[in-house]
């Protein structure tokens, strides 16, 4: 039995077990996040989201699942079956395929490529395959008027994002996401602070890539009426509607592993310790958090008109308690499994800080049109990735040739890449007037 | 090692079939599907060869970049009018003469190339990192043929945006 | 309206015109709402909605103007000897008077016997004119007599008179802040001179009023029906249309239904 | 209205965007176009070349229906038309019945007709903006607006015991005295409206989006309006100052001091701007007409059986959408012989296509909310 845990079989049924955690997780965290968006969107707009089923609506993605499951599933008579049929499968494939080297802790990684990022980009574009097939196939021209749309949107938006990250890149130096974060070890720094504009191009580049928010053109839901997915419905609906959810943790995955220092504890360098014990400071303050939560559930428990609501809120009460439990027991683990637990923590909570700017644009700003949203991209965005990475990378050999320190300099290139910002935004502005009256 | 063999005969295998499927399909959009599961096919075969930027580029370049513009042709061109067109091969016999060449070709490749129809089995255990070793390839030895490369590009690039601005 | 400009004398202001004396509150608008109208440099005192009865009243104190007819008819008079005496709730207003201000002689001067007749009813004024010179009459409104506002075009439906129809114009001027009504009878299937060149709004106005009552307004560019389906028989708001008449076989073959009813 | 079961214009093969022009179908069921507007788009590409309005889904013939019910009978009927601000509805037809019998509600019921008739005006304003936010695709501004707008629901449920067609006000006057407290609601509404409205200020006017949105957006000319017989917020974005409350005042307007907004170029931001001001000023009017209600008698004497004398009245009110006129002729016996609307959003409706020209399809939503239309009143 032994030589069953030699290396490389290790090296094969760990990545397999994480594989497996994640695709099962996935559904439920998107499920999770479409409740978060909906409390959120609630707590904006002056009302309460959800609260009929489970207490304060924590069972509701469980409802939506079963509902979609249980909903017919439409074929358009004249559609193209196969496409049909395949379109929604390539979606969610390629979304899933991406967590592949998505480093959520130190160990917890499925293959730590040398290529992490390329690999992760690579399959996110092909994503569109699935929005655009999907168009094309039910065969309707709102669906195809979408789908183009999506298209075009995600093309010229892939090439800002990309230039985004790339100026991180030159911080990393590597392609690796493990090695990606380890260099943010390194200098001590988180490199949203060295490149913050690459962090906002790369922001809003995501947003667009995975039609949210102000560039939810394609199924803007006034004009096409839901775009490419007007004829899917039931389950395969739900899939698409995966794709997405996914996508977006890819994207804020992505953003927290480049720009906020993926699984590291805010202060990484900070030694300073809790008087007469080996606990680091802010390495307590994960666990403290969740306790918090936990008390807070329990608060709310009887509070619960229903008594099945109350049981509900008290089991989430006790599945919190336990989560602050393993926190704080991990802190007196060996350093390994403290790094790996409290990663995995740090990860999800960036990640889900990053989603949470998603929802707060989503309900702010009203839809960009077609045209702008392109001019945005090609006549604003592009231009301004480049000058950042040019910028950036000046700024880089000078504080490696003048030994200049890499804080001085990149204040300097973010300095020049903002002038350069307000000269674009002001004569885009121009341009937007001369295209008002050319549309006349 | 078995695992190598059976992935490249399933890759080859994918990529030749949906080649020839993507040849006969009467239907545009399922042959543009074909083209790229043989783009993918064939990345895979780099991916085997540890060639991994390759790899990457190729999903990148082709699939992701190329094929989506194929793909927003094909749906923006009235394809109804393309169906009726009367699908001329009068040249069967040239196409016929062309195959035999390509096919000569390559048989001879394989002959004097390798002897087994088994790819090699050298998988060194560290390899080095090809993205490195491309990028010094690219900017140390060949720094000149690059420059003249995206020159070529730039060129195509203004080439393409003042034939769309006079059409527009 | 009490507070119809037209009515209010520019010196004082009757507070109410209802009959009994109502105890009323001391308002302390009041003085500022006698202020704030004859103040109000936007509402010329003179231009009330309706055709005033002023500036009627005005002319005869001044006979020096040149040309006018000499025998002023008792019209302008009379409008003002019933606002004196407040009519008593119960007897009605006055029966429909007849009209004759500046904008009257100036259109019977241009268009002669195509204006028939000119009332005041209700303080508004009523101009009917021939129905083959509605578009020089509409023209001439509007050119001239800067009424270049098309209010509302409507029709009234008079089984009984020979022409059954009264094509209704509603015009309004922003310069002077008045408003004129022209009416036009019209024959069965008499077509009407359309109005549309003049006032584009006329486009949806006529073909409402082509599809409500059947009055063909040649001239016009699309003159389809607009409210009903298209090929619905009858016109609904004709007299003779029975309130529960409907074109049962369109209901029939459309809806599928034996009748709406 | 063509037979809507057979869509033949909508040539849709499977490649659909050839260079040739494209029929899009906006409506009948359409979420943005507010009722039962169907608008026959023609495209090229993104770009309107043409479009045409099919209305007449919603037509149930209310002027038919007038000459069959006595003056009184009719009312309810009217707060159908424009069901979003009935109020005003009923003040026109009770005004223009009053005109024709020659008599005039007393100046308490002409203040409290002016208050409510303000609210509603506020109310219908604050359904438009929630409404064209939504479609331009900002999701929060309706859920702050109809939080306003349900407190002057409220109101008018307190006053005359329905939210939306209030039947509010009778022929001669008021029935139903204010009801105590009314003074103190609607001051404490109004009170709380100003930083409201500075609320939805702050999340639209600078918001670059929705400038981007707006701005330049079928764009109407004055000449253009006015030739259209276009009124409203919509005449008045186009640079002409012009409101009924100011050039014929009714009911009590002419008691009280307000501003009419305009601006200059006629886009959809220029009409956006001009409604919030409008919001405002209406709220200035309710403050100053709720400080002095006059007390007296809120019913004219005008007696049981309405037989006005046989003649003709044309007489309008300036609706949140426009000039809303009653011309009724009465042939002296108690039912109407003749009673026609003349509807705002109808004749605003026949600029839509002077706008929409030329635009992108986005634009056609914003468009037509912008003209702010009620089906009810279209067809009526």
């Amino acid at each position: 039995m032994g030589h069953l845990f030699t290396p490389s079989i290790m090296r094969l049924v760990l990545p397999v077990l994480y594989a497996v955690v994640i695709v099962a997780v996935l559904p439920l965290m998107a499920g999770y996040i479409v409740l978060m968006e909906r409390k959120v969107m609630a707590d904006m707009q002056a009302r309460l989201g959800p609260m009929r089923v489970g207490p304060h609506g924590l069972l509701q993605p469980i409802a939506d699942a079963v509902k979609l499951l249980l909903k017919e599933d439409i074929i358009p008579e004249k559609a193209d079956r196969l496409m049909f049929w395949l379109a929604p499968l390539v979606s969610v494939t390629m979304a899933l395929l991406a967590y592949a080297a998505l480093p959520i802790g130190p160990t917890f990684q499925i293959a730590d490529l040398n290529i992490g990022l390329l690999f992760i980009l690579a399959v996110s574009s092909l994503g569109i395959y699935g929005i655009v097939l999907g168009g094309w196939a039910s065969n309707s021209h709102y669906s195809l008027l979408g789908a183009l749309r999506s298209a075009a949107q995600l093309v010229s938006y892939e090439t800002a994002a990309g230039l985004g990250l790339i100026s991180a890149l030159l911080l990393a130096g590597s392609l690796s996401m493990r090695d990606i974060v380890m260099a943010q070890y390194d200098q001590g720094m988180w490199f949203i602070f060295y490149v913050p504009i690459g962090f906002f191009i790369y922001m809003v580049g995501s947003i667009a890539e995975t039609n949210r928010a102000p560039f939810d053109l394609p199924e803007a839901e006034s004009e096409l009426v839901a775009g490419y997915m007007t004829e899917y419905s039931g389950f395969r609906w739900s899939l698409y509607f995966l794709a997405e959810y996914a996508n977006m943790i890819i994207v804020a995955g992505i953003a927290t592993t480049l720009f906020l220092g993926g699984w590291l504890r805010p202060f990484a360098s900070y030694h300073d310790h809790m008087p007469g014990t080996s606990i680091e400071l802010l390495d307590a303050l994960p666990a403290l958090l969740v306790l918090g939560v936990a008390l807070y559930c329990f608060f709310l428990a009887p509070k619960q008109p229903v008594k099945i609501q109350k049981l509900v809120m008290a089991l989430v009460g006790g599945l919190c308690l336990a989560v602050s439990g393993v926190l704080a027991g991990s802190l007196f683990a060996s350093p390994a499994v403290l790094q790996g637990v409290h990663g995995a923590f740090w990860f999800m909570a960036k990640v889900f800080g990053y989603l949470y700017f998603f929802l707060w644009f989503r309900f702010t700003f009203p839809r960009y049109r077609f045209d702008q949203l392109m001019r945005l991209g090609w006549r604003f965005l592009i231009p301004l990735a480049l000058v950042n990475l040019i910028t950036m990378a000046i700024a880089l050999l000078i504080s490696r040739e003048w030994g200049w320190s890499l804080r001085l300099t990149s204040i300097l290139a973010i300095a020049v890449t903002l002038a350069v910002a307000m000269w674009l935004a002001k004569n885009d502005e121009v341009d937007s007037v001369v295209t008002a009256a050319e549309s006349e | 090692m078995v695992l190598n063999a059976i992935l490249f005969y399933f890759f080859s295998v994918l990529a030749v079939v949906s080649a020839i499927l993507m040849v006969t399909r009467r239907n545009v959009v399922h042959g543009a599907v074909y083209l790229i599961t043989t783009l993918l096919a064939t990345a895979g075969v780099f991916l085997l060869l540890q060639a991994e930027f390759l790899f990457i580029v190729q999903v990148i370049l082709y699939v992701g970049g190329i094929m989506v513009l194929f793909i927003f042709v094909i749906m923006l061109v009235n394809l109804d009018v393309s169906l009726l067109q009367y699908q001329f091969n009068r040249q069967r016999f040239v196409a016929g003469v062309l195959a035999l060449a390509l096919g000569a070709q390559i048989f001879l490749a394989i002959k004097t190339g390798q002897k087994s129809l088994f790819p090699p089995s050298r998988v060194p255990e560290v390899l080095p990192k090809n993205t490195e070793a491309v990028a010094d390839a690219l900017f140390g030895r060949f720094m000149l043929p690059f420059e003249i490369a995206s020159i070529l590009l730039l060129v195509a690039m203004i080439g393409a945006v003042v034939m769309a601005k006079r059409r527009a | 309206m009490a507070n119809d400009p037209s009515e209010k004398d520019p010196v004082s202001k009757p507070p109410a015109s209802g009959a009994e004396d109502k105890p009323v509150a001391k308002k302390p608008t009041e003085p500022a709402q006698a202020g704030s109208v004859t103040a109000n440099p936007s509402v010329p005192p003179d231009a009330p909605a309706k055709k005033p009865a002023e500036p009627s009243a005005a002319v005869p104190a001044t006979p020096a103007v040149p040309g006018a007819p000499a025998a002023k008819p008792a019209a302008p008079a009379a409008p003002a000897a019933p606002k004196a005496a407040a009519p008593p709730a119960k007897e009605a207003p006055p029966k429909p008077l007849p009209l004759d201000n500046e904008l009257v002689q100036r259109l019977k001067a241009r268009f002669g016997d195509a204006i028939r007749e000119a009332t005041l009813d209700r303080k508004q004024a009523i101009i009917t004119i021939a129905a083959d010179q509605l578009r020089e009459v509409s023209r001439y409104c509007r050119d001239e007599e800067k009424f270049d506002m098309l209010v509302d075009l409507t029709a009234v439906d008079w089984p009984k008179r020979e022409k059954r129809f009264d094509v209704i114009l509603i015009l309004y001027s922003f310069a002077k802040n008045e408003r004129v009504r022209l009416k036009a009878h019209a024959g069965e299937n008499e077509p009407v001179p359309s109005a549309c060149e003049i006032w584009p709004a006329a486009n949806w106005l006529e073909r409402e009023c082509y599809d409500m009552f059947g009055i063909v307004f040649e001239g016009h560019p699309k003159l389809t029906r607009i409210l009903m389906p298209d090929e619905w028989q009858g016109y609904p708001l004709r007299k003779d249309y029975d309130i529960l008449k409907q074109d049962t076989d369109w209901v029939r073959e459309n809806l599928g239904i034996e009748s709406g009813q | 209205m063509s037979d809507p079961r057979t869509t033949e214009l909508t040539n849709v093969s499977t490649t659909v965007l050839g260079a040739d022009e494209i029929i899009l179908n906006m409506g009948p069921q359409h979420p943005s176009t507010h009722g039962v507007l169907r608008v026959k788009l023609k495209l090229d590409g993104e770009r309107v070349v043409d479009s045409e309005c099919i209305i007449g889904y919603l037509h149930r013939g209310v002027e038919k229906i007038a000459e069959h019910r006595s003056y009184q009978q009719f009312a309810p009927y009217v707060d159908r038309m424009d069901y979003v601000a009935a109020v005003s509805n009923g003040l026109g037809y009770c005004e223009a019945v009053e005109k024709l019998l020659g008599t005039e509600a007393p100046v308490r019921a002409r203040v409290v007709r002016t208050i409510l008739t303000e609210l509603q005006r506020i109310a219908s304003h604050l359904l438009w903006l929630g409404t064209h936010a939504l479609d331009i695709g900002a999701l929060t501004p309706v859920f702050y607006c109809f939080r306003e707008r349900e407190e002057i629901l409220k109101i008018f449920e307190k006053y005359c015991g329905a939210r939306l067609t209030t039947h509010a006000f009778r022929i001669g006057g008021l029935q139903y005295e204010t009801y105590d407290g009314f003074e103190q609601d609607v001051k404490r509404f109004c009170d709380d409206f100003t930083h409201r409205i500075d609320e939805y200020e702050t999340l639209l006017t600078e918001n670059r989006i929705w400038v981007g949105r707006t701005k330049g957006v079928g764009i109407l000319s004055a000449a253009d309006a006015i030739a259209l017989g276009v009124t409203g917020p919509v005449l008045r974005a186009s640079g002409v100052k012009w409101d009924l409350r100011k050039a014929m005042p009714y009911a009590a307007y002419d008691l009280y001091k307000f501003e009419i907004p305009t601006r200059e170029t006629g886009d959809t931001y220029d009409r956006y701007v001009v409604r919030m001001e409008e919001m405002r000023q209406s709220r200035l009017i309710c403050v100053q007409a709720i400080e002095n209600i006059p007390t007296g008698p809120i019913m004219a004497r005008i007696g049981k059986v309405l037989k006005p004398p046989p003649g003709e009245v044309y007489h309008s009110i300036e609706a949140p959408k426009g000039e809303l006129g009653y011309y009724i002729v009465s042939d002296g016996t108690t039912q109407p012989y003749r009673v026609r609307v003349r509807p705002p959003s109808f004749i605003n409706l026949q600029a839509f296509d002077k706008m929409a020209r030329g635009s992108l399809v986005a634009d056609v939503v914003a468009i037509i909310g912008t003209i702010d239309i009620v089906l009810g009143e279209v067809d009526r």
